[in-house]
């Protein structure tokens, strides 16, 4: 049986297969379903310091092969987040998360970084710079190389557990940014997030989401997303997390070909609540036709091309 | 725990132009607890359309559900496409429904397609000896579905916005020219419907709300509703059914 | 019935529904299926000054309800294209065209421009600096807005027809593009190119294009096509032809509520011959059914909200 | 001019592991001219798999077509699950297939899932009064099908790479091991086949190439191919078939 095991800075995991932030809650929604220590560690939902309620309904658009939300990181705040949404977690989940974190300002990403490093069962930060769904901070952090190394360097010095950075794909050139902050002592790189786009009702003329645009992810942006993890994982010496449109064993395989290291698995787990222990079988049982052994083996293959 | 599962398609018909009735049969069934809960169908196998549809349930026992839904866009107009025989895959048991039967006399509230919730429930608060009565809205007489199998059941008041059949205006003028009196409420339609409920009633009342679903159960925060004492509510997991009392009008 | 006349520059059309570049050869093809008459316009296949064969093969792959190509504007060469290709299609369709041109520096831009822009079937340029799969030119034009406005500049200079740019949806901000290239003179924009992908053999490992990445075009990248239309339309004040992922009447009506003038259908016409034609009728009929006269009364009427 | 349509699957059956023979029924059959055209089918009505899927042809009829196709991927797996009655639209008449049956000898040289178009061949050759030999190239032994229906037309050689049946290696060797003489040939197969035969017989042979295609019509040029003497040609509309004279090999 193929070896799933991986190991990347804070995170050593039974299997490459983290859900992805947001669209696992805070995992014990999920338990309903199936016994969450399956996982190889969990996204949470991305947190700010102080409470936010996000944004007005409609939030939730359709596309082909995808859908639209413009949540706007709704979460209690980051005292709570550690206090109750944690340790309600460590109850069912004995594994180590990576926990997702956005913010307004500079000063908002320092502060709640401070707060949730020190919480033991995070195993690593996944700084998002790039939230397409709030009006400050977010996505504009993740589309300046010069601002999103920035807030790696500030968020790097208070973190006492390594740190990823989330990428956006809304920019003409993710290398650059990557590199950014890399330069900025990133030990990883989480990517995609969503891309932006919107829906209209025909009938009103107006945009379904009320916030206008929204982050469209599925397998609708897969094709996008390996490229841009093919072209990052080329790029850089840390790790990359990929994700963007994974729905089955398969396309975390080929997400890994491309070059991902681990892979996060988001809008799925919505459709299927029990796509993640699937995809984790799914690998298994493909890798084994294939005759690999490790899983380790498949990162970046399509590197030599 | 799992209240997940494949569910067979055992009727399928027409009630009005566009209205359609489903029984599905399966395992899953066994999930639900309540009237007012609700299921969310995965209604083809691939990729479009993406997320699941949430339907409320008119009816259910150990082993079957019965829908009512309207065909609206893409999706429930694939479902209306799917034979007996068919299979769809479901999540069961959603939702917080109606769950408070402690009243004399009751009216159930229903607009258009929140008509199909009540029906289970009128089961219920009669099983509890409620005296119940139904009031219902509807656009225009050919709108109209399931009243006489309501009336099998209680009596039944309706409202039309053109005054082609009953009182003519909303659910609102039906109960006032009726001169319905009522110690609890429970209402599903529309949220303009709902809102000009609590305006009325704002007290002792259950209202059913919709929002526009990610996952229906409790992942996504894509249903999040502000609500009066709390941050905010999920209408998936919390909801959909709130009370009179927490519910923020224009919220 | 609803009208579906619209006028743009240099384009007086019937109804606004464009098979897109690239995915109409030159139009003959498609006379084996219907008249293609019932067009508005056709936009032909990117032209450039000398003749190219392309990149290598395979140049296409196929992403969740879309698909990737990368042709690299393989074409005859401006000159066999208006004497040759113009000549026949000028025997089957009696509308004006939609010229597309390509290049790899600005001299072949300029210099295919005057010779397109004399052919008499002619009826506007539609300038391509994003197509992402050439080496030299093509989308590095398209990702800088001075680049981008100086080849529209020098195309106006020698075009005796209307300009439309063609953006490249690969960018940051897209609105900065089209401003520039407004400013620079262009009559029009086109918008959007194709998504930059890849996939991967997960066999080999390899990536299943040969020239590595493609472009993704149909469904799946329509919300992003209508974000980058509804903001651009608002931005500019020049028409923009909306494409990406048209694939029905009633997408081509959503595209026109975030902003076009007139749309373009590309992939959709390779899965379905039939796809213009019966995207033409079920804009009438759904037209028809919402009670609107005219097709232009729609255009842009989400930006009320 | 229209060859597009709906065709109703008539037969459907599993010939080895993988590999399935399908009929389909329906107008859209008649504009097929020659053997070695193709079809171009859009498997499921929803967008994915979003493209068509190439088959050749195996044999057919004024309404009918028979395809031999082995399951290698999500598209052909889809197929794979039709049943009869099933319907699924058809582009049909594309490219241009053999055209020249002036020989005295000819063989016809199928590697894989290349041997069902020969089939139709040897039948149109046979018709035309010429000798035909087949050969036929698998992995191995149990890769191999569709051999008893073509030893009821012709004699019938066969190469095992693993030598499990037949020759061992290639359709060269067999062709050489059994001393066949011919003056024409007919080949459909793997590229690396097709280069070997040009390389071995560099005149008056025709060759079927596949390539991934965008459209299956002459649109997009997904499927150019350099030849000798023209600057390309696309495999959908001047091919599948070319002469051994102008295919440049590695090309
Ligand atoms: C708790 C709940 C119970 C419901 N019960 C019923 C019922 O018993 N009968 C019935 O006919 N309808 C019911 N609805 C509404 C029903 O879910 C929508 O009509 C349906 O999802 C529309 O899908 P579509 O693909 O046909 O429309 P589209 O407009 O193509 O759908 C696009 C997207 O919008 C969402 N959407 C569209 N309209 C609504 C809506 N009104 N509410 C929520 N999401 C919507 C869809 O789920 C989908 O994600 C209920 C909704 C909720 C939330
Ligand atoms: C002219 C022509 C005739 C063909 N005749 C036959 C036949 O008679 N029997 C048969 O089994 N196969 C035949 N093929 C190959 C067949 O088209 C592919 O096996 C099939 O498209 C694979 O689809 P999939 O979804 O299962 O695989 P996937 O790998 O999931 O397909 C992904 C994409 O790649 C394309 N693709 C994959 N493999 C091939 C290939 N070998 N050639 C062309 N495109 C490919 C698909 O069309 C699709 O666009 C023919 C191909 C061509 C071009
Ligand atoms: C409903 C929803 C909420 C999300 N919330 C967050 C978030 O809080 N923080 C974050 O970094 N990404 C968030 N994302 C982005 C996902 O983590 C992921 O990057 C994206 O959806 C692409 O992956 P997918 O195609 O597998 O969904 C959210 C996505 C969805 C669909
Ligand atoms: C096979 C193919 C070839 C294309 N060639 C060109 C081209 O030559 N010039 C150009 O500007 N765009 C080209 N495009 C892009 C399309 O014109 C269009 O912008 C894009 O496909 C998005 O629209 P769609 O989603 O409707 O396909 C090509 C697209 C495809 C699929
Ligand atoms: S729909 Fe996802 S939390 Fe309610
Ligand atoms: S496949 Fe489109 S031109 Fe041949």
């Amino acid at each position: 049986m193929a070896k799933l095991h991986v190991t990347l800075p804070g995170l050593d995991m039974k299997n490459p297969v983290i859900p992805a932030s947001g669209t696992f809650g805070f995992g014990y929604e999920f338990t309903k379903f199936y016994d969450i220590n399956v996982l190889g560690s969990i996204a949470t939902k991305g947190t700010t310091f102080t409470e936010r309620y996000g944004n007005p309904l409609p939030r939730i658009a359709e596309g082909p092969a995808g859908m639209l939300n413009a949540i706007g990181l709704q979460n209690p705040g980051v005292h709570a987040v550690v206090n109750e949404e944690f340790d309600k977690l460590s109850h069912v989940f004995n594994g180590k998360v990576l926990a997702n974190m956005g913010g307004h300002s500079l000063e908002e990403y320092i502060e709640t970084a401070k707060v949730l490093s020190q919480s033991d069962i995070v195993g690593a930060l996944e700084l998002n710079i790039s939230c397409p769904n709030v009006k400050e901070g977010g996505m504009q952090f993740g589309t300046d190389p010069e601002l999103a190394a920035k807030v790696t360097r500030e968020v790097k010095k208070v973190s006492s557990k390594p740190v990823y950075v989330k990428l956006s794909p809304n920019v003409t050139d993710i290398v650059a940014i990557a590199k950014a902050v890399e330069a900025a002592g990133a030990d990883g790189i989480s990517m995609v997030n969503t891309l932006l786009g919107m829906r209209f009702d025909i009938k009103t003329g107006a945009p379904i989401i009320k916030n206008k645009t929204g982050g469209y992810s599925g397998p609708a942006i897969f094709p996008v997303a390996l490229r841009m993890v093919y072209q990052v994982s080329q790029a850089v010496n840390i790790p990359v997390i990929g994700m963007g449109g994974i729905s089955s064993g398969k396309d975390a395989i080929e997400m890994m070909i491309a070059g991902a290291s681990a892979v996060e698995v988001g809008c799925a787990n919505l459709v299927d609540p029990y796509a993640c222990p699937k995809i984790i079988e799914e690998m298994e049982s493909i890798l084994d036709e294939m005759g690999i052994e490790d899983v380790n083996d498949i990162v970046g293959k399509s590197h030599q091309f | 725990m799992n209240y997940q599962g494949k569910m067979t398609i055992s009727s399928h018909k027409e009630l009005t132009k566009d209205v359609f009735e489903m029984v599905v049969e399966g395992d899953a069934a066994k999930y639900i607890k309540e009237p007012g809960q609700f299921v969310n169908i995965k209604i083809t196998d691939d990729m479009t359309p993406y997320l699941r549809r949430p339907m409320s349930i008119c009816d259910y026992d150990e082993h079957s559900i019965k829908m009512i839904y309207k065909v609206v866009g893409e999706g429930t107009k694939l479902m209306s496409k799917k034979q007996v025989g068919d299979q769809m895959d479901f999540l069961t048991g959603l939702g917080h429904g109606f769950i408070d039967y402690e009243a004399k006399e009751a009216i159930v509230i229903g607009g258009g397609l929140g008509v199909p919730p009540m029906y289970n429930l009128v089961k219920k608060l009669k099983e509890e000896g409620v005296k119940v009565s139904a009031v219902f809205g509807f656009g225009k007489e050919s709108d109209m579905f399931y009243i006489k199998e309501f009336e099998a059941l209680c009596p039944v008041y309706v409202a039309t916005m053109d005054g082609s059949y009953g009182v003519k205006g909303t659910v609102i003028d039906a109960i006032k020219e009726n001169n319905l009196s009522f110690d609890k409420y429970y209402a599903c339609g529309p949220v303009p419907m709902l809102n000009a409920l609590v305006k009325a009633y704002p007290d002792n009342g259950y209202l059913s709300f919709e929002a526009r679903m990610g996952c229906g159960f409790g992942a996504c925060m894509g249903c999040s509703m502000k609500v009066k004492g709390a941050s905010y509510k999920r209408v998936c997991v919390e909801g959909p059914v709130f009370k009179s009392e927490e519910v923020i009008v224009n919220g």
